[in-house]
C-alpha cells in the first residue's frame, strides 16, 4: 500500500457519497451539495496523482483551477435556477417538478 | 517533521490560543454575570414593535444577480493573481489573454447594474 | 506514521460529507459542506499544492458556501420528509460498485515509483504553464465564465424585477 | 415552561462542556509549546536580548496577540475621544485620571459582567458559537502582516492569499450570526453585510493585484522590501484609493455601516447579541482594522521603508497609527449612504477603476522595470 492508493481511495469514498447523494435526495439544495463534493473529489485525485504520481506539479494545479473555475460557473447558474424554480413553485423538490409530463 | 517549528505550527497555536481566549471569556461572563431570566426579555428586539409573524420568516433577495457576478469574478481575480505573480517573465503582449479576461467581464457587470436600475434598485 | 494525517483527513472530510447530506436541517448540511470544502484545502496543503488549497479556499468557502448558505436561508427548510429509504440501498450499490472498480483499479498502482524528486514549484512557472499551453483554454474559460454571469443574471432578473 | 427548563439546561451544559474545552485546549496548547517556553526561559539567563527574536515571543506578544488587544482598547478610546472633539464633546472624562484613559477597561469589566441572553427560537449553538468564530477569524490575519523584517510571525510564501482567504470567513460567520438570532432586523443587517462584503471583496483582491505585480511575489515581506526605491502607491494610485474605500466598507465604518445601521436597524446583525458576544464582535472589528491598516502600509506605503535615522520598526508604526487614525476619525464627517448606491458604486465604479489601472501597469512594464529593477 503506497501513499497514492490512500488518496484514491479518499476520492472514491468522496465520489461514492456524492453519488449516493445526487441518486437519493429529492431536495434541489441537496443535490447541488452532492455535485460540489463529486467534483472535488475528482480535484482530489488530480492533486494527488501530482505528487505521487506522473503529473507535473503546474499541470495538475493548472488542471484543478480549471475545473474548480467551471465548478463554479455551474454554481452560479445552479443556484440561480433553485431560486428560480422557488419562486415559481414554492418548493424545491426535484420530484414534483413535473408539469412538462403531464 | 514537516509541521513543526514551521509557519503552520504557528498558526495552529494561534488558532488554539484564540479558540481557548474565546471561550475562556465566555465562561468567565457566564460564572460572573447573572442570570436572570424571563419571557419578555427573551423576546427579539424589533424596533419595540411586538415580533408579527412566526419564526424564521422570507426575505426579499434584491441583489442576488450581485452575489451571483462576485462568485464569478472571485474565480477570475484569482486566477489574475497566478498571472500578476510572474507579471516581470511576460511581455506586456504576451499579457494579452489576461487583459482579455478582464475586458470580457465588463459588459455583465453593466448588464447587472442596468437592469438594477430599470426597476429602481 | 506517514498514514496518520491523510487517515485523520479522509474521517474528518468524510463525516463532514455525509452530514451537509443528511443532517435534518439545511443549513447545518451547508455548515459541514464548508467544513468538507475547507478538509480538502487541508488535503491539498498536506499534499505541497499551497496556491491549489488557498484557490480552495477562496473561492469553495468564500464565495460558493456563502452563496449556498444564502440561498438557504432565503428558500427556507423546504419538506422535511425526504423520501429516500428506497433509493438509499440503490446510492449504496452504486456507490460500491464504483468502490470495487477503483479498488480493482488501485492494484495497478502498487507498482509506481514514488517520485520524490517533483521540480521545485514556484507560481511564476505556473502563471507560465498555463498560458504557454493552456491559453486557448483560459480564453474559453473567460468566455464560459461570462456566459455563467450572463445567464445567473437574466435568471435573477425576474427577481429584481419583481420585488424592485 | 418545558423550553425555560431547557434553555437553562443549555446554559449550565454550555460551562461544563467549555470548562473541560478550556482544560483540554490549554493541556495542548502548553504541550506544543513547551519547549519554546524552556528555551525562553533558559535565554532568559543568558542573553535576555535574544528573546526578543523567539517566535513564541512575536506570537504572543509584539506582533501578536497582547500587543494586538493593547491596540484594540486604546482605538476604542481614541476613537471616542476623537469623533467627540469632532463633534464638540469630551467623550470619556472620569475613568483612570487623566481623560478617561482606562475607560475601554472598564468598558470590558462592564461587559463580562453583563448577562448573556439567549433569545426564543434562536439556534443556540450557532448563537453562542459565531461570536467565538468571528474572534478568532479577525485575529489570524495579524500573523503574516509584517512590521519589519524581524518583526513577522510566519513569513509565508502565499501570505496575501492567506490573508484574503482568512477574512473570505468572515461573511459566512456573519450570515450565521445573523441567522441564528432569530430576529427580522438582525437578519436584514446580516443580508445587507453580505451584500456589502461581497461588492467590496473583488475590488479589494483586484487593487492588491497591482502589488503583487510589481513585487512578483506574494510574501508580504518581498513585497514591502520590493519598495526600498519606490512606494507601489506611486504606480497604482487608483488601486490605492480603491483599497481604502473597499477597507472601509469591509471594516462596516461609516459611510459604509448600512449592516449596523443603528437608526434604521437597531444594531444591525449583532442587535440580539449583549455582554461579552457582543465584546467580541466589536474586539474582531478593531482587530480587522489594525490587520487591515497593517496590510494597507504594507502593500502601497512601503512598510517598514523610512530615512535611514530611524529604525524600521518606527516607521511602520508610525504609518500603521496614521492609517487606524484616519480610518477612525472618518466617523465623524461623513453620512451613511445607501444600500443601492454602495452596490452601484462598488461594481460600477471601483471594478473598472481597477481595471483601469491594471492594464495601465501590464502596458508600462518596461518602464516600471527601469524603476524599480
Amino acid at each position: 500500500m503506497n501513499e497514492l492508493s490512500i488518496y484514491i481511495i479518499a476520492s472514491v469514498i468522496f465520489l461514492a457519497i456524492g453519488v449516493y447523494g445526487i441518486v437519493a435526495k429529492r431536495n434541489a439544495i441537496r443535490i447541488l451539495f452532492a455535485i460540489e463534493i463529486i467534483i472535488n473529489a475528482a480535484n482530489l485525485n488530480i492533486a494527488a496523482f501530482a505528487r505521487y504520481g506522473t503529473l507535473v506539479l503546474s499541470q495538475a494545479q493548472a488542471i484543478a483551477i480549471f475545473v474548480i473555475g467551471i465548478a463554479a460557473a455551474e454554481a452560479a447558474v445552479g443556484l440561480a435556477i433553485i431560486i428560480q424554480a422557488f419562486r415559481l413553485r414554492g418548493k424545491i423538490n426535484v420530484d414534483e417538478m413535473n408539469e412538462m409530463k403531464e | 517533521m514537516y509541521l513543526v517549528d514551521g509557519g503552520p505550527f504557528w498558526f495552529a497555536v494561534f488558532l488554539l490560543i484564540g479558540i481557548a481566549g474565546g471561550l475562556l471569556f465566555y465562561l468567565v461572563a457566564f460564572i460572573l454575570a447573572p442570570r436572570a431570566r424571563s419571557f419578555i426579555k427573551e423576546e427579539t428586539f424589533e424596533s419595540g414593535q411586538i415580533p408579527p409573524g412566526g419564526k424564521r420568516v422570507r426575505l426579499v433577495m434584491q441583489y442576488f444577480a450581485f452575489l451571483l457576478l462576485f462568485l464569478i469574478f472571485d474565480v477570475v481575480s484569482m486566477f489574475l493573481y497566478a498571472w500578476g505573480a510572474s507579471y516581470y517573465s511576460f511581455s506586456p503582449w504576451q499579457s494579452i489573454y489576461a487583459i482579455i479576461l478582464l475586458i470580457l467581464l465588463l459588459p455583465p457587470i453593466y448588464l447587472t447594474l442596468k437592469v438594477a436600475k430599470s426597476v429602481g434598485v | 506514521m506517514d498514514f496518520i494525517i491523510p487517515i485523520i483527513l479522509i474521517i474528518f472530510s468524510s463525516i463532514a460529507a455525509i452530514l451537509s447530506l443528511e443532517s435534518r436541517s439545511l443549513v447545518y448540511g451547508a455548515i459541514s459542506l464548508a467544513i468538507f470544502f475547507l478538509g480538502l484545502s487541508l488535503f491539498f496543503f498536506y499534499l505541497g499544492l499551497t496556491y491549489l488549497a488557498i484557490f480552495q479556499i477562496a473561492v469553495y468557502v468564500g464565495a460558493i458556501a456563502v452563496l449556498i448558505m444564502f440561498t438557504v436561508m432565503v428558500v427556507g427548510e423546504g419538506q422535511r420528509r425526504e423520501r429516500s429509504i428506497p433509493l438509499f440501498g440503490m446510492g449504496l450499490l452504486g456507490g460500491a460498485i464504483i468502490l470495487a472498480s477503483f479498488l480493482m483499479g488501485i492494484t495497478y498502482f502498487f507498482t509506481l515509483p514514488n517520485p520524490a524528486s517533483q521540480p521545485s514549484f514556484t507560481l511564476a512557472s505556473l502563471a507560465r504553464y498555463i498560458m504557454d499551453n493552456y491559453g486557448l483554454a483560459v480564453f474559453i474559460l473567460a468566455l464560459l465564465l461570462t456566459s455563467a454571469a450572463y445567464g445567473a443574471v437574466a435568471l435573477a432578473r425576474r427577481e429584481v424585477e419583481e420585488t424592485g | 415552561m418545558q423550553e425555560e427548563e431547557l434553555h437553562k439546561d443549555y446554559a449550565s451544559s454550555f460551562v461544563k462542556y467549555s470548562i473541560v474545552a478550556v482544560i483540554i485546549l490549554v493541556i495542548a496548547i502548553l504541550y506544543l509549546i513547551y519547549p519554546y517556553l524552556l528555551s525562553i526561559v533558559e535565554l532568559l539567563f543568558t542573553n535576555p536580548t535574544a528573546i526578543l527574536n523567539t517566535t513564541l515571543f512575536k506570537l504572543i506578544i509584539f506582533p501578536g496577540l497582547i500587543y494586538v488587544s493593547v491596540v484594540a482598547l486604546i482605538a476604542e478610546w481614541v476613537e471616542r475621544k476623537l469623533v467627540a472633539r469632532i463633534q464638540v464633546r469630551v467623550g470619556p472624562l472620569y475613568v483612570g485620571g487623566w481623560e478617561g484613559l482606562l475607560q475601554p477597561i472598564a468598558d470590558l469589566f462592564k461587559l463580562i459582567t453583563k448577562e448573556i441572553i439567549i433569545p426564543k427560537h434562536a439556534d443556540k449553538n450557532i448563537f453562542i458559537l459565531s461570536p467565538i468564530l468571528a474572534f478568532i477569524i479577525g485575529a489570524l490575519p495579524i500573523i503574516v502582516v509584517p512590521y519589519s523584517p524581524e518583526y513577522v510571525i510566519w513569513d509565508y510564501q502565499f501570505g496575501l492569499l492567506l490573508f484574503f482567504a482568512i477574512l473570505g470567513f468572515y461573511p459566512l460567520v456573519v450570515l450565521l450570526a445573523a441567522w441564528s438570532s432569530n430576529n427580522k432586523y438582525s437578519f436584514i443587517g446580516g443580508l445587507r453585510a453580505l451584500y456589502q462584503q461581497a461588492s467590496y471583496e473583488v475590488p479589494l483582491f483586484l487593487a492588491a493585484l497591482p502589488a503583487v505585480m510589481l513585487a512578483g511575489s506574494f510574501s508580504l515581506t518581498s513585497i514591502a522590501s520590493a519598495q526600498a526605491r519606490a512606494w507601489f502607491i506611486l504606480f497604482a494610485p487608483l488601486s490605492a484609493i480603491v483599497f481604502f474605500a473597499g477597507m472601509m466598507a469591509e471594516l462596516e465604518r461609516i459611510p459604509f455601516d448600512m449592516p449596523e445601521a443603528d437608526s434604521e436597524l437597531v444594531s444591525g446583525w449583532t442587535t440580539e447579541y449583549s455582554g461579552i458576544a457582543w465584546g467580541l464582535y466589536q474586539f474582531a472589528a478593531y482587530v480587522k482594522l489594525l490587520a487591515y491598516s497593517g496590510f494597507f502600509v504594507t502593500i502601497f506605503l512601503g512598510g517598514w521603508q523610512g530615512p535611514s535615522f530611524l529604525p524600521p520598526l518606527f516607521w511602520s508604526l508610525l504609518k500603521v497609527g496614521v492609517i487606524v487614525l484616519i480610518l477612525l476619525s472618518v466617523r465623524g464627517f461623513f453620512p451613511r449612504i445607501r444600500i443601492d448606491q454602495l452596490v452601484r458604486a462598488g461594481w460600477g465604479r471601483l471594478i473598472p477603476i481597477c481595471i483601469l489601472n491594471i492594464v495601465i501597469i501590464a502596458l508600462l512594464q518596461p518602464y516600471i522595470i527601469s524603476i524599480l529593477r
